[in-house]
């Protein structure tokens, strides 16, 4: 893993409530102030858990998507789902 | 001159509050069990302070300034920033700055170089079994941070070496009070990676053995080839570690274990065997 | 491998950019002296980072989380944050994140625990030599922070010691780099204190001696007896040990020392002797 | 000395040139965002030099009165008034 500081950096300011509500209701207002590489920041408006979890610390994360609406659930199986891709990619 | 009466470990998860009153019943029970013994004898020690050691979750620190073990020397602590812990019933905690600033004075002569803090937020981690000890009275906290969320992180040798730094620390300190040690993490438990949900309770019991066997090197033999594959959450043991190397590596009592599904994080709660030097 | 070829030491004042259009001309000629034979020492060494050893002046890192140790791992480093020094020419400074990552998981694993930053400013301590140097290109940047300024302090005999973990740590990096040391800091000063404009000549010629004799137990003995009354600015002198131990206490050949009353500081400035091991 | 953790973060925050000027044009405003002490409060609206060299640290001290316009010369001057202060306690 290579930490993306930004990237990080968002995840880490979005724990605070007030900075959750203006990011659920305006993303790319709040992503104008992190200074994101082109891609990391698609992977962020795709909400791309396999693409962004290589790039921030697995905690930070997770209350990322959880701060974001993402459940438990789904945001579990979307990792397991990059587990098994890698397998595939060894194995195959 | 001051002295360790007790030693104690609990697990943590936020979902032991902000799930609470949709756990299933049996876990809450005997979560609630495991949590009240040990506030029962931490009462029983009577404690001046508890010096406890837990991981922050990114609560206080970030990438920009992120230390691997930080020493909270403030007078009071706050109580969790979680939202989910809003009613934790000690806001703020007082510190204890004197004898805080001891462990830091002597890490630092000691060959030790904790971060200080004098001013900290105490998360879910800190405050958990802090609240389901259900205290009548909340002693003065020293909390001491170890770094356990990311890599890379304190050696497992140098957790159990600031154990004993600490002990050596209490002993050394002129006042005359009773410091109880509580660690809070682990055991097994997978946050945001591919394994989140899955709870090794092969690796949760054979670590609680190695625990309670007290003796070092196969604890940390142990540890070192199993830790990383329990789990990045499992690395909160490094904070038993720490208890341990406070407690002399005497061994353990465990209290309780159970894999608790529903908050990803099999749950163990144990006392420490004290001795006395 | 990598290797450490060369090691250098220069104070630094804010003054010495704040106060530079005001300065006596004699002054401001000795110090561009100084830290241009510095710059052309270095030149002449082509290092490809030099890890830089300074203490933070209170622009990255407060009493909520203040390091005593703290390694910056970014890709780049801003430039300094006071205002006197916008015009710094290097803005932002690469990193040599690999490297600095090197050396913060050797340092974990050898029983030290640094505090780790992502994204550092760093500020006149750090810059101000850089700028004075006047090199033509500045070479990727390790920076190293060495609490000097907030009691208590890592003690003398660990600030040698983490000179010699990062030697351990350059010379174990498998990339074949040359890596200079630069340290900023000291002599004596007096910040903020009732001795503020001191300088203390006797104490700065015979620290002096002491880094060039090299051996450490006299040099440690005299700054364990001394240090404390040549004023809290002097405390940075630390940071002079770290390189010290970094160039395996060989001993060092003096550039200039004299003391400038305007900047309130007794500027010392040298090329530590580099064993090869 | 004991370290006043707000006297502290209030001389740490004044090194950012807006907040330099905010307090300068409206000190009082900005001292309401700090839980100062009420005789912390005192010495800070007083520019007692003394008093305040005891709750923080020196740099942090000669910043903020750098900050709040002080002549480096006065500072010093009041700075060695205390060691003068200090002896005479000593040897009277
Ligand atoms: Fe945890
Ligand atoms: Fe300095």
């Amino acid at each position: 893993m290579t930490t993306d500081y930004w990237l990080s950096k968002l995840f880490w300011d979005l724990q605070q409530p007030a900075a959750q509500a203006e990011y659920r209701a305006d993303r790319v207002a709040v992503l104008e102030r992190y200074q994101l590489k082109q891609d990391v920041r698609a992977a962020v408006m795709a909400d791309d858990v396999a693409a962004l979890s290589r790039l921030s610390n697995p905690y930070l994360l997770r209350f990322y998507f959880f701060a974001v609406g993402m459940k438990d659930d789904e945001f579990i199986a979307k990792l397991r789902a990059i587990a098994n891709t890698s397998q595939a990619e060894k194995h195959g | 001159m001051a002295r360790i009466v007790a030693a104690y470990a609990a697990s943590h998860a936020p979902l032991v509050a902000r799930d609470w009153l949709i756990l299933p019943e049996p876990a809450k029970t005997r979560l609630t069990a495991a949590y009240r013994a040990l506030g029962r004898l931490m009462s029983a020690a009577r404690p001046d302070v508890i010096v406890e050691i837990a991981p922050d979750h990114w609560s206080n620190f970030f990438i920009n300034n992120l230390p691997n073990v930080c020493i909270g020397v403030g007078e009071t602590h706050d109580g969790p920033p979680e939202p989910f812990l809003k009613d934790f019933p000690h806001n703020p905690m007082l510190g204890a700055p004197e004898l805080a600033m001891h462990i830091l004075t002597t890490a630092l002569n000691n060959d030790f170089e904790p971060s200080v803090s004098h001013h900290m937020k105490l998360d879910h981690g800190f405050c958990i079994p802090l609240m389901r000890m259900e205290l009548a009275e909340l002693p003065r906290i020293v909390p001491i941070v170890i770094n356990s969320l990311e890599e890379p992180m304190p050696s497992l040798n140098r957790c159990l070496a600031w154990g004993k730094l600490i002990r050596k620390a209490v002993e050394s300190y002129p006042e005359d009070i009773q410091v109880a040690v509580l660690t809070s993490g682990g055991l097994s438990h997978s946050i945001g990676e591919p394994t989140m949900g899955v709870i090794d309770e092969d690796f949760d019991r054979s670590c609680i053995k190695a625990f309670e066997r007290g003796t070092e090197a196969p604890l940390l033999s142990f540890l070192q080839s199993n830790l990383a594959k329990a789990g990045n959450g499992a690395q909160e043991v490094r904070n038993w570690l720490v208890a341990h190397g406070a407690a002399q590596s005497s061994g353990f009592t465990l209290v309780d274990y159970f894999p608790v599904p529903e908050v990803y994080v099999g749950c163990g709660f144990a006392e420490w065997k004290i001795a006395q030097s």
